[in-house]
């Protein structure tokens, strides 16, 4: 049993100084009927052979190279510096749990205060929270946030948002009875409107707008934003909006085939004591040092109850660290100048396909940060004939959107260098 | 020790990052876009050199305490040792570098581990199928309810109610009121178990479901839970079973066969996912056959050796989440289920069993023990008589911190005053658990001869206790506009 | 720069405080005839690009698996335990210098005094230093230590000793004015007889009997030792011999094309003052705590110069302390299992070789441990044959011994599991 | 909070871990090897479970300073930052999983990475050839002797001296002696520098070279390079370089241009190899074409874009370690100069000449500098002002302990009393070195107010000072034979 401690002479020991005979003694309170003779399950294996297996099923999972991959809708492959595996990887960090010694975790405690900071920094918004599940529960629970806030019974979501985020929505709007509305026009039951910048096809919206048409009705703006684009776009603070969400993934996490992210929310001032989850604030001893601890915490469950703004509480704290590192290596001038690479070599590449015979923008008229729809004679095709190059190519958004037939969307990131751009229009041309 | 934040540390003209540069020609962001999209003041985040961000986090780290280094005591939360070889499983760049919208012929060994890891999951606890997708306890709380609401309502039945014991943790109340119930508390009797009698006066056919916990959160086995069930599914309700306490029976008995007809599990609490100082963890949700066509979108099937998602599930719950649930964790539960195996299992719950009775007989004559023994893998004590000496649960916690141990939960579950909450699990040493105990009977000692001593703690960490209702009033004054300083971050002093 | 921390800010202000107009000011001691303009070197690259560069020199080199690697010759593939890089990757252990301040270093201290137990330990001899360098550098050693001891100017090395460590050895020898004579016959002049155990073909040899006849002589008794067959195999102290070297590469570290790895040295308590290189031992502070400090530093290069017992001032700790790690998870019992599964599984693998028409042991009077001599029909052609079926095959020794002309060495361990050696007599077969 | 020895925390019947089985029929070595052959007595391992082993380590790791978490300002140490990329390098299984003994056409990559890193090094310090193979600074140094030997041997010169200026590093004096030497010793002159005088006093035909290091251990550049390598090449013999100091000057001058024929590098110094807590290290030796023939086997070789590993150079000083060094270091090594660029490594330099020459202004006030500045990478204050306090060096050092920096080197240089050597690198910040400025004035004021205190340091470590008179007795007695026990090891109590 590799993980287990107490030997035979320990455990009987123990239960000498119990005061029982056997181990039978201790479970006497479960029904004997319950009892099962052992579970169904193989016996253990060494560490070596362990591994060993589960190698053999990583191995029959295909990974296509950084530079070769052009799919995005949600994930992205990006440079992530070797600082942040090192971070999270320090047991430190990783072993401990939630914070409620302060004394005894400022380490996380204080990594947290600057995550709160980085992405309310980011947002241009008052205060974040500690972290989220991921993009798609941050912004139903922004949703939530507006229902209570504004005491109005529904949502209306503008424009592309991710399918997957709009599902999740759907689900926690349906408990708490929301109704959850496609379209731009808020009314006087409108909570909220909910926007994506850019939205999942890579397009950007006119977030002023939208913002200033919710608060018209009413209602609160709620930006699902790309944070890594928020180096050069226009932050939801800027244009107004209430609260800001996203999904984490670029700020140096893996793939990892969807998960474990990171979801981020940030608010106007006046929205805090709606926040879900955990909040960190600084406080001072008796000596007078500064330091971070658990605040606010009369919004969460364990304290609330069925009363809380939101029921999480394991959190995502181990990514929001990972994000941390990522944005604090980065600094300002190094986000942007990821985001302007992203953006620049996107926009080659999207010239580059429209010179293609029979390929078009899916919307010509609509600008785009770095991933972009295109219109694709034979797109599965395509797909196919790109796996074989060993390139991970767009994205076929028709699955989720009747309307968008034929359209795939492509994304660069600073990962593509030029001569991928050059491999995948081979490959395509071939 | 304390450590400036980044942001403080930031110097106006410091180095940024050398990175690829793009490489094209293209335009510009501004050349393209109109100015309202763009950005007019940069984020203020910090410019700080390699060298100085290792350093920087390299010294919070040696702030925390941690189960690498100190026994973490921690009642309901199961730190468990968090093996190694896991985090280099979930690295494998097999899994680590696919993105999640692969062709499945591309992800065949990852939909094999989660299917393989469904089927352990649900031999350990006796269901039918089980979800991989909630992202946590609480996560997988909701996701079970909102089934549970999904059958009622498939059966024209509007149920409006659920049932929580008073002892239960603060997510069960709050995923049911999330979903749309009324939460109904039922209380504990003197035993520490649910009382049969409330129960009884609170079941009626508006309450769609009982949540519970077993052993509960006093750590005690809810010895009439057959006929708690039987009670239960009676009046059209079903039996939720809140899995934080798994640990307690691995291999011994099932919460399937005592009737539960929905179970979450925490693999970063049973299944050895490292808590990562507050998650991620992964909150799997096991159902019984009633509740599968209600499974969140996609489940994971295997024909012919051939596993591919199924989106179409017509009565799903939908999706609870982006993708396919935290599978970096799932590849860790997945690699410790194998290296342990179904007999590594049992034994590691008879440890975690034999090692809390240990425990508990060790200190038992310097803490009050509210509830007769045996416990299951944890105990809740109690430092109601030493209230007289002015020493309060809490002031134990931090004493403990002082003597290299992290604390207990205190103040939780709420039924029991001055609680301490002691889960010492199987995978620490009957050395440590001797050490812990000798700790206690010091610190309790002191409580008579040096009450002040215990006031005063801890002494040794990088800071003492924080003044949290001064912090609480600071934030007041900034939600309410009389002042600039948030507390609940950094921002840069106006000059 | 990616590594450098001063802005030009600090820079000015620092020359500012230091009261120079310029950089050039603080090198005015430099000969202006012997500065130059640049370094002729590529400018820097980002860390992505850095990484990529290295990535793609790793991509052109061809990694076996380790289960159909059968070549050893003093590198071996093991099962190294995930426990290993975890403790060796804590920055508090790899980033740290020789533990000068004791005080400040009681984790490299302890971990080095827990090393030197272990290596005392498995040999069976009184003590044992911090680490040297690699075998071979072991063997020289030791020989040193003899030739100082015995005041004699001769060694002689009897059997195959790994011919690598061999020419080390009269590289040491040659500096000393000492002489190396192969053989087995010690003399009047003999410091010390060297031997291998089991040697560089796998063979075990007599070590008793070597150790005898050098004792007779007058002359110490030098077994360089496999540290993994120790759990089974006599250890030099049970024999009698003086001092046990060795390479610990097999105790928890990669093959790394041959480095870094790490030498061993123990011996009798009569020659402890003659160890090369560190020792630590414990000692006891005012308030009667135990801690852990470098001892007897008076044989050292730092303290008695050119009277020093060795030169060698950095050594090998991490690798030691890596070791540390393989020795202690694995214990008594988990050595004596991966000994006797390698001893195993050579012995079913070298009877059906021997099957093999054409095919036989090259010493087969001798018994052997895990690795073994074949004479083999056309050598060469079976290795290419191996190599494009993605297998490692055997070592060709006849490079070193010109009598061992069509000799091939075959090693296994545990992590050859039997369908690999399936494998390996199929594709011999072939 | 110190922690047991894992000896003392094993326990009988602890669970030896899970490994594989044999799982073929084979004899046992009993059965087919003599009882002599056969171990009678199991060594006498610790056993212990998984979580322990680590918890153990953990609790050691936390017990040591080290850069990445404090100022590591030791003296000809050269502690700067390594950066985390080029551990991600090293172990990439492309390297990490290569075999000594692989044909060359599989190894093209790691050939090619070495040839790399030898252009590399040649132009850093300005010479013909480099060879990697040498483990660290002092087999760096042995081997280049032995290179000087061979070349004077191969001229039928036997000549028997090294010169050895007094302030040099022990491994100097040491690695003349092991390749068959006399040492003998230069003296510095007043201002710190190798005294002309002297040195032309000591050469003669039957010296081989003379060892330097530039900038000497004081940190002094000397400033008469050129004329001491005109005398010592005018007498036939050659000059050696200890590469300790190149952090001094990279990109600013080289050490071929100043006339030496042999140079040692630690890449584990200027070029960023962890230190490890004692090594691995990599002391490459970079030669002048006369001693290129003496290069130890093998070099590599390019011709056409192949490399090839070249074993026939008949001239050769043979083998100095096994297979071609320490690989593992040469790949982070290289990864670091690539990152740097030329660029780079220049800067890196010239702010470690700024931050030694910051600090040394800092500090100027608080300690005593025997001689004059600018100093280049580093520099040695002394302590000797105190010593009417009864103030030592290591009294500073111990005190710095307890202020969270690790000490400077003390003691060495030999030729300064109560030296205290401080190399602040380029990769500390300057808040960090005025911190430490801060300290040092905080340190020697109470030298004056409360010298006890600085008796009494350190108070804040996991050990006080350790009484190493006594434990030298201990050992004696022990190697005289009056103990048992080695005090150099742990041994189970006889019982
Ligand atoms: C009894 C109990 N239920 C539920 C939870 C919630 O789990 P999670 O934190 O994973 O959301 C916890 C976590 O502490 C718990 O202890
Ligand atoms: C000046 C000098 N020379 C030589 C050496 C020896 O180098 P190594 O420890 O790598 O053998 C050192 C190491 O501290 C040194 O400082």
């Amino acid at each position: 049993m590799p993980y287990l401690v107490h030997s035979e002479e320990d455990r009987a020991s123990m239960l000498e100084a119990i005061g029982v005979q056997s181990m039978d003694d201790l479970l006497l309170d479960i029904p004997r009927s319950l009892r099962i003779k052992e579970l169904e399950l193989p016996a253990g294996l060494s560490e070596y052979e362990t591994m060993s297996q589960i190698a053999s099923l990583a191995a029959r999972n295909r990974v296509f190279p950084d530079r070769l991959t052009f799919r995005g809708g949600g994930v992205y492959r990006r440079f992530i510096p070797a600082a942040v595996a090192a971070v999270t990887s320090k047991p430190e960090f990783y072993t401990a749990y939630t914070p409620y010694q302060p004394e005894a975790s400022q380490g996380t405690l204080q990594a947290i205060y600057e995550f709160q900071t980085l992405i309310a920094e980011l947002t241009a918004l008052d205060v974040a929270n500690a972290s989220l599940y991921d993009g798609a529960t941050a912004v139903a629970e922004a949703a939530m946030m507006a229902h209570v806030h504004t005491g109005r019974d529904e949502v209306v979501v503008a424009g592309y948002l991710h399918p997957e985020y709009l599902e999740v929505l759907r689900a926690f709007s349906d408990g708490r009875g929301m109704k959850v509305r496609k379209g731009t026009e808020p009314g006087p039951k409108t909570a909220a409107v909910i926007f994506q910048q850019p939205d999942f096809l890579g397009l950007l919206v006119d977030a002023k707008t939208l913002t200033e048409s919710a608060h018209a009705a009413g209602a609160l703006a709620i930006a699902c934003v790309d944070p890594i684009s928020l180096a050069v776009l226009a932050p939801p603070g800027q244009y107004g909006a209430d609260i800001a969400v996203g999904e984490g993934q670029q700020l140096g996490l893996s793939p990892s085939y969807g998960g474990p992210h990171v979801g981020f929310i940030s608010c106007r001032r006046e929205l805090v004591r709606r926040l879900p989850g955990r909040l960190v604030g600084s406080a001072y001893d008796h000596q007078g040092r500064r330091g971070f601890t658990l605040a606010l915490a009369a919004r969460e469950q364990h304290i609330r109850r069925e009363k809380a703004t939101s029921n999480i509480c394991t959190n995502h704290s181990l990514c929001a660290l990972a994000a941390s590192v990522y944005m604090t290596y980065m600094g300002p001038e190094g986000l942007r100048q990821v985001a302007e690479v992203s953006f620049k070599r996107a926009h080659l590449l999207s010239e580059r396909l429209a010179a293609l015979p029979g390929w078009e923008p899916a919307f010509p008229e609509r600008q785009f940060w770095n991933e972009f729809p295109m219109r694709v004679p034979k797109g599965p095709a395509v797909l196919r004939k790109l796996a074989k190059k060993g390139i991970l190519g767009p994205l076929d958004v028709h699955r989720w959107f009747r309307e968008l037939k034929g359209v795939l969307t492509f994304t660069c990131t600073e990962v593509n260098d030029p001569r991928a751009l050059d491999e995948l229009v081979a490959a395509i041309e071939s | 020790m304390t450590e400036l934040l980044s942001f403080e540390k930031s110097r106006p003209n410091a180095r940024a990052p050398r990175l690829p540069d793009a490489d094209v020609t293209a335009p510009e962001p501004s050349q393209l876009l109109p100015a309202d999209l763009l950005r007019t003041q940069p984020p203020d985040l910090p410019r700080l050199s390699e060298p100085e961000i290792m350093r920087h986090y390299s010294r919070l780290a040696s702030m925390n305490y941690s189960i690498s280094e100190q026994f973490y005591p921690l009642g309901s939360c199961t730190m468990k040792y968090n093996p190694v070889v896991n985090e280099a499983a979930a690295a494998l760049p097999g899994f680590a570098g696919l993105h999640p919208y692969q062709d499945e012929d591309t992800v065949q060994g990852a939909l094999e581990l989660m299917w393989r890891l469904e089927r352990a999951l649900c031999a350990v606890v006796g269901v039918e199928r089980v979800t991989l997708q909630p992202a946590a306890g609480a996560h997988g709380e909701w996701t079970a309810l909102r089934m549970i609401k999904a059958y009622h309502h498939s059966r024209g039945d509007a149920r409006t109610e659920v049932l929580v014991p008073d002892s239960a943790h603060g997510t069960n109340p709050a995923s049911a009121a999330l979903s749309g119930f009324q939460v109904v508390e039922v209380k504990s009797g003197r035993d520490g178990r649910i009382s049969i009698a409330d129960l009884e006066s609170k079941l009626s056919p508006r309450v769609a479901a009982l949540m519970l916990t077993n052993p509960n959160t006093l750590g005690l086995f809810e010895r009439e839970i057959l006929d708690i069930a039987e009670m239960v599914h009676a009046t059209g309700a079903m039996l939720y079973y809140d899995g934080a306490n798994l640990n307690a029976f691995m291999g011994i008995c099932r919460p399937g066969d005592m009737g539960f007809d929905a179970v979450h599990m925490n693999l970063h609490k049973t299944f050895t996912t490292p808590h990562g100082g507050g998650g991620p963890g992964a909150g799997p949700v096991g159902v019984k056959a009633e509740l599968v066509p209600f499974l969140p979108t996609p489940t994971v099937e295997r024909t012919n050796g051939h596993l591919a998602l199924d989106f179409k599930r017509p009565r799903s719950i939908g999706r609870v989440r982006s993708f396919y649930g935290n599978f970096g964790m799932l590849v860790r539960a997945y690699a410790y289920i194998v290296a342990m195996g179904g007999d590594g299992l049992t034994q590691a719950s008879r440890d975690a069993v034999l090692s809390a009775n240990y425990l508990r007989k060790q200190v038992e004559s310097d803490l009050e023990m509210p509830h007769e023994g045996p416990c299951m893998h944890e105990f809740v004590a109690s430092a109601h008589h030493l209230a007289a000496d002015g020493i309060r649960a809490l002031d134990i916690a931090k004493a403990l911190l002082d003597r290299d141990f992290y604390a207990p939960t205190v103040y939780f579950p709420l039924v029991v005053t001055e609680a301490i909450m002691v889960e010492p699990t199987e995978t620490e040493s009957k050395a440590t658990l001797d050490a812990f105990a000798a700790a206690i009977k010091e610190i309790v000692g002191l409580a008579k001869t040096n009450p002040q001593a215990l006031h005063d703690a801890p002494q040794n960490m990088p800071v003492g206790r924080l003044d949290e209702v001064a912090a609480a009033r600071r934030i007041n004054a900034y939600l309410q506009g009389q002042s600039e300083d948030p507390i609940l971050r950094w921002k840069r002093a106006e000059n």
